[in-house]
């Protein structure tokens, strides 16, 4: 539906081509593989998976806190590397934020709301004076909808409940008015009755501040609740395997693992969910990443697999016949695919 | 020279009498008397103990205290449950320094509180604080006994030991010395060489474990193998070889030598945890604001260790000690007396174990160690919840 | 290591040459000039030699393996400390697994009734115990226990085995054996236990607020099974490492002990040697302590490999 | 012949297996791990000396005495424990060795022949002395069938007129050394083989050949290890009768507490005040009288070691018992005692230009205090204390005084090399002999007796003294030369009175041997007033009297 | 659609359970009043958000408190299959320990602190066998039957150490260990809760059949909506420490009668309708040291009056189903509102 590419406008962030691999007791751990992603201003992208898919270090990368093993990642167009000068680097670095999984972890325990916001605004010379320190940030809590701010500014993180840590910890993030958020896991320490208010508000942050949001999650539900108006990246063993708009992906997902996803995910209505029809894998249990297998890396486990081709050979990031959105599946590329699938 | 010169004198006294003057002030202007004498008596008692070096930060404490009793009613904008329009974020330097010191003081008391809370930790504190004042003011009601006395030899003696009795409650010493003064006054000297020990084993410890782990690589290595090789040193003989060659006159050459011998397993083990807080969400998230590296140090991680290091620290004065008094018993350091360690040394030269009325004269230094120690250990049960925000705001 | 121990050694005030002058006049009444002379006799040590000269000697020997012979005596070095080793390995490595034994049960049930009588009584006792210097805890055994209240054979029980007894494998000879390494294996349980009991104790809590044990728990396991290969297993792991360590300072921590309770051990051997200056033989045990304290850097490794199947396997994985 | 039953129950710091050997002349073999007083049990010497009454008891030697131009010794017919023959044989060898390893003897004596079967004769090389006399008498003979063949080696390599400095003769003394008997061949009644050496005591046992297997009365004589500390409660608990160690008056009085009877002897030595003489105002003799003058030496001798020690009397450089022996009447009378006097200190600290200040410290024109450091050996427990309380005196009196404790053999070292300002050693010698008594310690302590760079206490050892220049280093070493005991007495006396007055050193006091004696298991102790306590524990009565059977187990 | 058993006879039995933690500032009420019946083969799903005091009911049905916690009152009754009834509060060390898991099994939060890291599976399968008397080669042979219906290598699993498994795995791992000894209740707190989607899915799908085949009743804990449609019998919803609301599954979620029920609905997003609106529950849970005077939901809840906030509502049973009980005095309106939203879908 909306793929808000403004063909001219550089995008915020690019990754071409990117790489990360670790080494472990001399394994080479292939955490990411040619992910080729743009974020572009204002916009919202899910990305989803299983545990250990390279969700978080896609989620680094984008924000600058982790260097990539190959490929080139471009902010604003350039490499991070053309950014030479202190205060360009220093306006790159703010330019982008993250909010950890974490609620608990990711607030210094030894400070108070007032002190961790007062830091960075401090230092960035965002406010100049005492008074305009505190107004910023009375305004910063109550953007969040920690209101009144008096009840929270002198308390420490422990004091607070994980939802309202969860809303300091975004407003850290936009003490130094950053361009993008990378979301990792933001709300699911949080509980299933407070975590749609802090997705509302996100939503009326990206309006009101033109935040590009990079939202990190394995909920399928919540993914599609929270980007219906923006795209949806799923990613397996560290490949993207299919990515497009939301609704498409959700609706008429293309990939196998998506579907078998989207199948997977029981639903809060007994009677819906006790009819789903299921996609049975063909294994349980997910290859390691050390040892990812040839060709398509799902085929192992998936039940509509090829043998000679989807062993054989990568599928391409394409958009197959009848879709909307890119999927890394060969069977689909191929002329009978659809028919195959039975859709 | 003013500072511990001055310990429980009349001058010290003096100077902590006008010292608290100043939130006994503060608190008559906003009628909070009972803070205020608190206030003024600590000032004094501290003055006395420690002259100006114990008289003037109590100022400070004491009048932060007496404010935070105060600023209670004041209107801080943040307090308010008014628009933000209708907020006034301005003040004055006065008002800032206000609110500063009350914050200050609502610490001290939530500090103390937590202090209190932990039943063996209050203890501790109560034995640490027993030894305290027994080697402050203790020297005040107990004199120094410090010649020998032929005379008191009891006819028929051989020595001049003489067991517990009602005039000496614990004993003559070989030179018919009173033991429960040595006790009394020999304590100084030994605390504040294991403290000064303590506290520089912690700093090394913690600048090299905070280098290594901070910047890593070939810091790292350098750091590493070195506290590998002074652990692998005999201590034993580079001790008898450093005796012969240095004179360790002063209680900090004595300390630094300590803490030169004993910094490597603390630095290993802050090097760790400094190592996991670095991975910690919340130092990310200081990367991504770009606060910079004294910030993450300092602001981040520091804070987050203190609990830890001044467990430890306490932890390295007790080893000190031990050390110290081992070192004293090989007859390697000057003979300064009074000293426990002295005490002890002499006391197993001249036989003192032997004898059921000579025994005193180890077995009263020896307990003395001993209760310190347990004193110290229970103590930081408290310290650690004093330390822990956690523990010290859940009130 | 070596090289630094050396030199080290060598500052050391005093030379053999004239620590047996010394010794003469003192003992045998000798003056100056005759003591001086048989002293002289005694040596083929030469104290004036260069340093560089002896210390290249000795590296080049210590590489084949050689230690060198002792000043004194002119006994090999590795001899000497393959003669005195095991006494010590043997009563400070049984102090050790006793102590180490009982810190981790009593540690254990501290943890287990925390709060109670028993847990306060024992924390304290701990607390002191670790407050005391060894060599007092030893003099004090010997005197109150043994002259005062007469309670121990304390005579018959110094030295490492009844003069003239038979070694071998013999109940009587093990039971010797023990009989004259009680008093060293006591006054080292005594002293250590606190350490373990509170590491112990402190373990065991956290260990106590693990799922797994409320798992087993509702398993309705036994209450014996449930505190050793739940509880004391689990608990008992940060320990090994530390066990491991002190192994490594087994022979430096024995010194005086040994020397008060005449256990011939490397601990007294090495008393006597610093005393007369033995050079060699110091070097040697220095190198003895050097090296165990690396070894059981390594040991321990090895034993938390071994009881935690999470770095075992760890390791196996990278191969 | 039955051993006797009894067991005698001492002690001695010996050397544990396998340092432990049983060759006599190297250091580790019997003569260092048995002490003087047992090895001579084993490998007996020519005589016994009796201090009170001047005069050798035989042990090994039948008649001895001085003939023109040596020193005849004839033995008694006595054997080793393996039934040969104790002969001049046996004397020869034992001094070829002793040539080697450079003993004493042969400053004075040219060789050694056999004269006869069992009589040996000294030849003197320089002038005889009573000195070389008591050498001789006093040396352990050791038997030839152990040491003949190296002996001969020896003889043959002094024949061929070789000196200590020649290869062969060093490789000589490097084989002596490293030779390893492998039993050890008794004169005495007792001897032992190295399974008799334990952790934690060693036994010599009885032996039926020797001359006094017959009348000694212990089949077994146990020694305990360890020093003092070890030992105390073995004596206290009645597993050592009779022990030699210093104990320190709390021991002493735990032991008389307990029962046990406390022997006094001389120990033949006292700790002594050192000054370093390149040390201001050390170096002022005034300033070293007023020492003396402050320190109460009766005070400083309980507190250094009880009953065991007493103030030094007579402040002559000789130990007080042997001053009447040794010094005449009248030099006796010139000597100045010192008595404790801090007022007439304080005169001549007032003369010299000295005041007081307010905290009652001497100070000199600028100010400053007389500040020094006293250095002394922690480890001996004796010496320690004695310094400690002199420093304490010191400081009573004014003078501004720190206290250090170093390990003994740096103290030692340090006084060698001159790095010291106070310190303490020893003075006097157990040998009734001035010569000895008097190097101790301005010789030994002294540039006068060290190497090249050592500079000692520096004690300027030529000067004028009432208008006559001495040189008192060769004053010292000539003291006991040649027989005449009148001129001997004459310059001692001479000396005595130079160190009385020059104070070099302060003999603080002379410490006494305070031995446990427990009267429950042993027998035949002498009378706290019988003479024969007047011998040194060197020369112990325990010798004599094991040997002649005085001594026996407690009610057996 | 909801089985309903035909003979309901009830297990186990609970009647007034309140339990309490002491904390520093207080008595903690964690669990207040808490009454309710499990059914033979009956699944009850406890939801609530965290905090509810959802984990402490379970430890308190099985008595393994921590120290600090009490159970201060109520009445917990177990039937055994031979019709026997066990007062489980009045149980002794050593009854308890043989009731617990012969009887009544659980199945913890977080797989992996479940399991002890440094023993063999086999070893815990044997512990447990051993402890109730089993006998060695029973234990095996029940085991790896248990672990193949649990879809797993049963020889390898049952020779791995913890972690040698996979999350999933030492889930299915640990669902099988609890039915070691045929019991009647099995208590999952939290099962499926951190992990994958697809794990969750393989976990749900095993339960099911399992309890089909075996037949034994669960209390299944989770704040997880959708997992408990699709698994539960009875749904129960805690707030607070108290059951607010009770029915079967479809009354729950079609008909629910409570604010905080339905809030919890108007929260849970779908994957199967489009767009949708969804609310959250404003605020935070309240302090259980001192709880809110009237209905404790009151703070949060649109429909709240004066009532609400002096008085505690009572207990009422819906009119259309007698095994739906709630507490809220705005039942009618909540119905409404929730009737009109499933409408607008
Ligand atoms: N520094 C590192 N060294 C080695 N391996 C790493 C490192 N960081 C991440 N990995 C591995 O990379 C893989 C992907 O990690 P990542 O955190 O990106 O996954 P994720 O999709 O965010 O998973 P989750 O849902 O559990 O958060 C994991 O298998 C992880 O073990
Ligand atoms: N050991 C304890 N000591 C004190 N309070 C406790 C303890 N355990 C739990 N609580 C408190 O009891 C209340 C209920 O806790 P419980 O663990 O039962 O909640 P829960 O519903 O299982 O939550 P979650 O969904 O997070 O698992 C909470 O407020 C909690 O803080
Ligand atoms: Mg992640
Ligand atoms: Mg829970």
């Amino acid at each position: 539906m909306i793929n808000p590419a403004p063909a001219a406008a550089a995008p915020l962030v690019a990754l071409r081509h990117v790489y990360q691999t670790y080494k472990k007791d001399n394994h080479l751990l292939r955490v990411l593989q040619d992910i080729n992603l743009e974020i572009h201003p204002n916009e919202i992208l899910c990305l989803v998976g299983e545990s250990g898919c390279g969700k978080t270090t896609t989620g680094k990368i984008i924000a600058g806190l982790l260097t990539h093993t190959e490929g080139e990642v471009l902010f604003k167009g350039r490499p991070p590397a053309s950014y030479t000068g202190a205060r360009e680097r220093a306006d790159l670095r703010r330019t982008l934020q993250i909010v950890h999984q974490d609620p608990f972890a990711s607030l210094n325990p030894a400070h108070t709301i007032g002190q961790i916001l007062s830091y960075p605004l401090q230092r960035h010379g965002m406010v100049s004076g005492r008074a305009a320190l505190r107004r910023r940030i009375w305004e910063l809590l109550t953007l969040v909808d920690l209101t009144p701010p008096g009840d929270v500014v002198n308390k420490y993180p422990h004091q607070l409940s994980g939802g309202q840590r969860q809303r300091v910890s975004i407003a850290r993030a936009l003490t130094v008015q950053p361009g993008l958020i990378v979301a990792d896991e933001a709300v699911s320490m949080v509980d299933v009755s407070i975590r749609i208010g802090i997705l509302k508000m996100l939503h009326r942050l990206r309006e009101e501040l033109r935040l590009a949001i990079v939202f990190i999650t394995h909920d399928l539900a919540l993914a599609k609740y929270f980007a219906w108006e923006g795209r949806i990246a799923v990613m397996y063993l560290g490949r993207i395997v299919e990515i497009g708009p939301t609704p498409q992906v959700i609706g008429q997902p293309a990939h196998p693992y998506t579907r078998a996803l989207l199948a997977a995910v029981p639903e809060a209505d007994p009677d819906l969910t006790r009819h789903k029809q299921q996609i049975p894998l063909r294994s349980e249990d997910i290859p390691a990443l050390a040892a990812i297998p040839p060709g398509c890396a799902f085929h192992p486990r998936c039940p509509f697999h090829v043998p000679g081709l989807c062993d054989a050979s990568l599928p391409p990031l394409a958009v197959p016949a009848g879709f909307q959105q890119q999927a890394a599946c060969l069977p689909l590329h191929q002329p009978e695919g659809l028919r195959r699938y039975g859709t | 020279m003013i500072g511990f010169a001055t310990i429980a004198t009349v001058p010290g006294l003096l100077i902590g009498m006008v010292c608290g003057l100043i939130p006994l002030g503060i608190a008559l202007y906003y009628r909070q008397l009972r803070p205020g004498l608190l206030g003024w008596l600590a000032c004094a008692f501290s003055g006395f103990a420690c002259g100006f070096l114990g008289g003037v930060p109590m100022i400070v404490l004491t009048t932060a205290v007496v404010i935070s009793y105060a600023y209670v009613n004041k209107q801080d904008p943040f307090t308010s449950r008014a628009a933000l329009a209708e907020v006034n974020f301005e003040e004055t330097r006065l008002e800032l320094l206000l609110r500063l010191l009350a914050g200050l003081g609502n610490s001290v008391r939530a500090g103390l509180v937590a202090l209190l809370r932990n039943k063996a930790g209050f203890i501790g504190f109560l034995g640490v604080l027993f030894f305290f004042l027994m080697s402050v003011f203790g020297p005040l009601l107990i004199p120094y006994d410090g010649r020998p006395h032929p005379d008191r030899r009891l006819p028929e003696s051989r020595t001049l030991f003489q067991a517990p009795s009602a005039q000496f409650p614990l004993g003559l010493d070989w030179q018919g010395r009173d033991i429960l003064s040595h006790v009394v006054h020999g304590g100084q000297g030994l605390i504040l060489t294991a403290g000064l020990a303590g506290v520089l084993t912690t700093i090394i410890a913690v600048v090299l474990g905070a280098l290594a782990a901070l910047l890593g690589g070939v810091v790292d290595q350098v750091f590493s193998a070195f506290s590998n090789f002074i652990l692998t040193i005999p201590q034993f003989p580079l001790l008898l070889v450093l005796a012969s060659v240095l004179t360790f006159e002063s209680n900090v050459a004595l300390a630094l030598l300590f803490a030169l011998l004993s910094w490597p397993t603390l630095m290993r083990a802050v090097r760790a945890q400094v190592l996991s807080l670095r991975e910690r969400d919340y130092v990310e998230a200081a990367i991504a604001l770009d606060l910079g590296l004294w910030h993450i140090t300092l602001r981040e991680v520091l804070p987050n260790m203190i609990s830890y290091i001044v467990v430890n620290m306490i932890f390295s004065i007790r080893v000190a000690m031990y050390s110290i008094v081992g070192l004293v018993f090989l007859g390697m350091v000057p003979l300064r007396e009074p000293d426990w360690g002295v005490m002890i040394f002499v006391g197993r030269q001249q036989g003192a174990l032997s004898n059921s009325i000579s025994v005193w004269m180890v077995l009263a230094p020896v307990l003395a160690i001993a209760l310190f120690q347990l004193s110290l250990v229970m103590f930081t049960r408290s310290l650690e919840e004093v330390f822990n925000p956690r523990l010290r705001s859940g009130l | 290591m070596t090289t630094f121990t050396f030199i080290l050694i060598r500052q050391m005030p005093g030379n053999p040459f004239s620590i047996k002058v010394e010794q003469l006049m003192r003992e045998q009444n000798l003056t100056v000039e005759e003591a001086t002379n048989r002293a002289g006799a005694l040596f083929d040590f030469d104290p004036n030699r260069p340093l560089l000269e002896q210390y290249t000697e000795y590296m080049g020997k210590l590489l084949r393996g050689d230690l060198g012979k002792s000043i004194i005596s002119s006994e090999p070095v590795m001899n000497m400390l393959l003669r005195f080793l095991p006494w010590t390995l043997f009563s400070v490595g049984l102090g050790l697994l006793i102590s180490f034994g009982l810190g981790i049960l009593i540690g254990m049930l501290m943890a287990y009734w925390r709060g109670s009588l028993f847990d306060n009584v024992m924390t304290a006792f701990a607390s002191v115990m670790y407050g005391i210097p060894d060599y007092v805890i030893a003099l004090l055994l010997i005197i109150v226990a043994g002259v005062q209240l007469r309670i121990l054979p304390f005579a018959q029980m110094l030295g490492g085995s009844t003069p003239g007894i038979e070694p071998g494998f013999r109940l009587d000879y093990i039971l010797d054996l023990l009989f004259h390494a009680f008093l060293p294996v006591f006054t080292y349980v005594i002293t250590s236990l606190g350490g373990w009991m509170l590491t112990m104790k402190s373990s065991t809590m956290s260990t106590l607020g693990e799922d797994y044990i409320t798992v087993a728990r509702a398993r309705g396991l036994s209450q014996r099974r449930l505190l050793t290969a739940y509880i004391g297993r689990n608990a008992m792991l940060p320990l090994v490492t530390r066990l491991a360590i002190s192994v490594g300072f087994i022979v430096g921590g024995a010194v005086i002990i040994e020397t008060l309770y005449q256990y011939p051990g490397l601990g007294r051997n090495l008393a006597t040697a610093i005393l007369v200056r033995d050079y060699t033989v110091m070097q040697g045990i220095f190198l003895v302590i050097a090296i165990s304290v690396v070894f059981s850097n390594i040991l321990a490794d090895l034993l938390f490999g071994l009881l935690d199947p999470r770095v075992r396997l760890g390791k196996e994985d990278a191969s | 012949q039955e051993a006797p039953a009894g067991v005698f129950l001492g002690t001695w710091p010996y050397v544990l297996k396998p340092d432990h050997n049983l060759n006599s002349f190297s250091p580790n073999g019997p003569t260092a791990n048995l002490g003087v007083v047992y090895w001579q049990l084993v490998e007996m010497p020519a005589a016994f000396y009796k201090w009170a009454a001047d005069e050798y008891v035989g042990l090994l030697a039948e008649s001895w005495g001085f003939v023109d131009g040596g020193y005849e010794l004839t033995l008694k017919e006595a054997t080793w424990s393996d039934g040969s023959p104790v002969t001049a044989d046996d004397v020869v060898a034992t001094y070829g060795i002793g040539r080697i390893l450079g003993w004493s003897q042969f400053n004075t004596v040219a060789s050694v022949e056999k004269v006869a079967d069992r009589t040996v004769r000294f030849v003197w090389s320089g002038e005889p002395s009573l000195l070389a006399e008591r050498l001789i008498l006093k040396e352990n003979i050791r038997p030839a069938a152990t040491y003949g063949a190296l002996a001969e080696e020896a003889l043959a390599l002094a024949a061929d007129g070789k000196t200590r400095d020649d290869q062969e003769w060093k490789d000589l003394n490097a084989k002596i050394n490293d030779f390893r008997p492998d039993a050890l061949l008794a004169s005495g009644p007792y001897t032992y083989t190295l399974d008799d050496v334990g952790d934690s005591y060693m036994s010599l046992f009885w032996q039926p050949n020797s001359l006094y297997s017959g009348t000694v009365n212990f089949g077994e004589i146990r020694l305990w290890a360890g020093e003092t500390e070890v030992t105390t409660p073995l004596v206290l608990n009645g597993d050592i009768a009779w022990s030699t160690n210093v104990y320190p008056p709390a021991t002493q009085q735990a032991f008389q507490d307990a029962g046990i009877r406390l022997l006094i002897q001389p120990r033949g030595y006292g700790p002594s005040l050192l000054f370093n003489h390149d040390v201001a105002p050390w170096n002022i003799k005034e300033v070293r009288q007023v020492a003396a003058l402050v320190i109460d030496r009766s005070e400083n001798a309980f507190l250094t070691n009880g009953f065991g020690a007493t103030g030094t009397q007579y402040m002559a450089g000789i130990l007080d018992a042997q001053v009447p022996n040794m010094l005449t009447q009248d030099v006796i009378d010139q000597l100045n005692p010192y008595t404790f006097n801090p007022e007439a200190a304080a005169d001549i600290m007032t003369q010299l230009g000295y005041t007081r200040n307010d905290a009652g410290k001497w100070v000199d024109a600028e100010g400053n205090t007389i500040k020094s450091e006293y250095k002394f050996p922690g480890d001996f427990a004796d010496f320690s204390a004695a310094a400690q309380n002199a420093t304490d005196q010191l400081n009573e009196f004014g003078f501004d005084i720190t206290p250090r404790a170093v390990p003994w053999q740096q103290a030692r070292d340090d006084i060698f090399a001159g790095n010291f300002e106070l310190s303490v050693w020893s003075w006097g010698a157990g040998s009734p002999f001035a010569f000895s008594h008097l190097r101790n310690p301005v010789i030994r302590f002294n540039y006068a007796g060290l190497g090249e760079g050592q500079p000692g206490m520096n004690f300027p050892m030529e000067f004028e003294w009432r208008g006559e220049q001495i040189n008192l280093t060769d004053l010292i070493n000539n003291v006991n030369v040649g027989l005449d005991v009148a001129a001997q007495q004459e310059r001692a006396g001479k000396i005595a009175l130079i160190l009385n007055d020059l104070m070099p050193f302060i003999p603080l006091n002379i410490i006494l041997s305070t031995e446990p004696w427990n009267e429950a298991e042993l027998a035949g102790a002498p009378a706290d007033d019988d003479p024969i306590l007047q011998n040194p524990s060197s020369d112990s009565f325990v010798i004599l009297y094991l040997l002649e059977g005085q001594i026996a187990p407690a009610g057996g | 659609m909801t089985v309903t058993p035909a003979a309901p006879e009830v297990v186990l039995s609970v009647r007034n359970l309140c339990i309490s933690y002491l904390t520093r500032r207080g008595r903690l009420r964690a669990v207040n009043k808490v009454s309710f019946d499990l059914h033979a083969g009956e699944t009850l799903a406890l939801i609530g958000e965290s905090g509810c005091g959802k984990s402490t009911i379970n430890l308190g049905l099985i008595r393994l408190l921590p120290p600090t916690g009490t159970i201060d009152s109520g009445e917990i009754v177990y039937r055994r299959r031979d019709g026997q009834t066990v007062d489980v509060r009045g149980l002794t060390t050593g009854q308890l320990r043989q009731f617990l898991w012969r009887e009544c099994s659980m199945v913890f939060q977080g797989a992996l602190n479940s399991l002890n890291p440094v023993i063999k599976i086999s070893s815990m399968i044997y512990d447990t066998a051993a402890a109730h008397g089993m006998d060695k080669k029973e234990a095996r042979d029940r085991a790896l039957d248990l672990f193949q219906k649990v879809r797993l290598d049963p020889r390898r699993v049952f020779n791995a150490y913890p972690h040698e498994l996979s999350g999933g795995m030492r889930q299915r791992t640990l669902l099988a260990t609890a039915l070691l000894l045929r019991p009647q209740v099995v208590l999952m707190d939290e099962p499926t809760t951190a992990v994958d989607i697809l794990t969750q899915r393989s976990i749900i799908d095993v339960l099911k059949r399992l309890r089909e085949e075996l037949n034994f009743s669960v209390i299944f804990i989770s704040h997880d909506l959708a997992v408990a449609a699709e698994i539960a019998d009875t749904v129960a919803t805690m707030y607070a420490g108290e059951i607010i609301e009770m029915g079967p599954v479809a009354e729950v979620f079609y008909r629910p009668r409570h604010a905080y029920t339905l809030g919890l609905l108007e929260a849970a997003p779908r994957l199967s309708v489009g767009r949708e609106e969804l609310h959250s529950i404003p605020g935070s849970p309240p302090d259980l040291v001192e709880p809110p005077p009237g209905c404790r939901f009151h703070l949060r809840c649109r429909f709240a009056t004066d009532e609400c906030r002096t008085t505690p509502p009572p207990l009422t049973t819906a009119p259309e189903d007698e095994r739906h009980t709630v507490a809220c005095y705005h039942t009618a309106t909540i119905l409404k509102t929730r009737q009109e939203e499933l409408a607008r879908d």
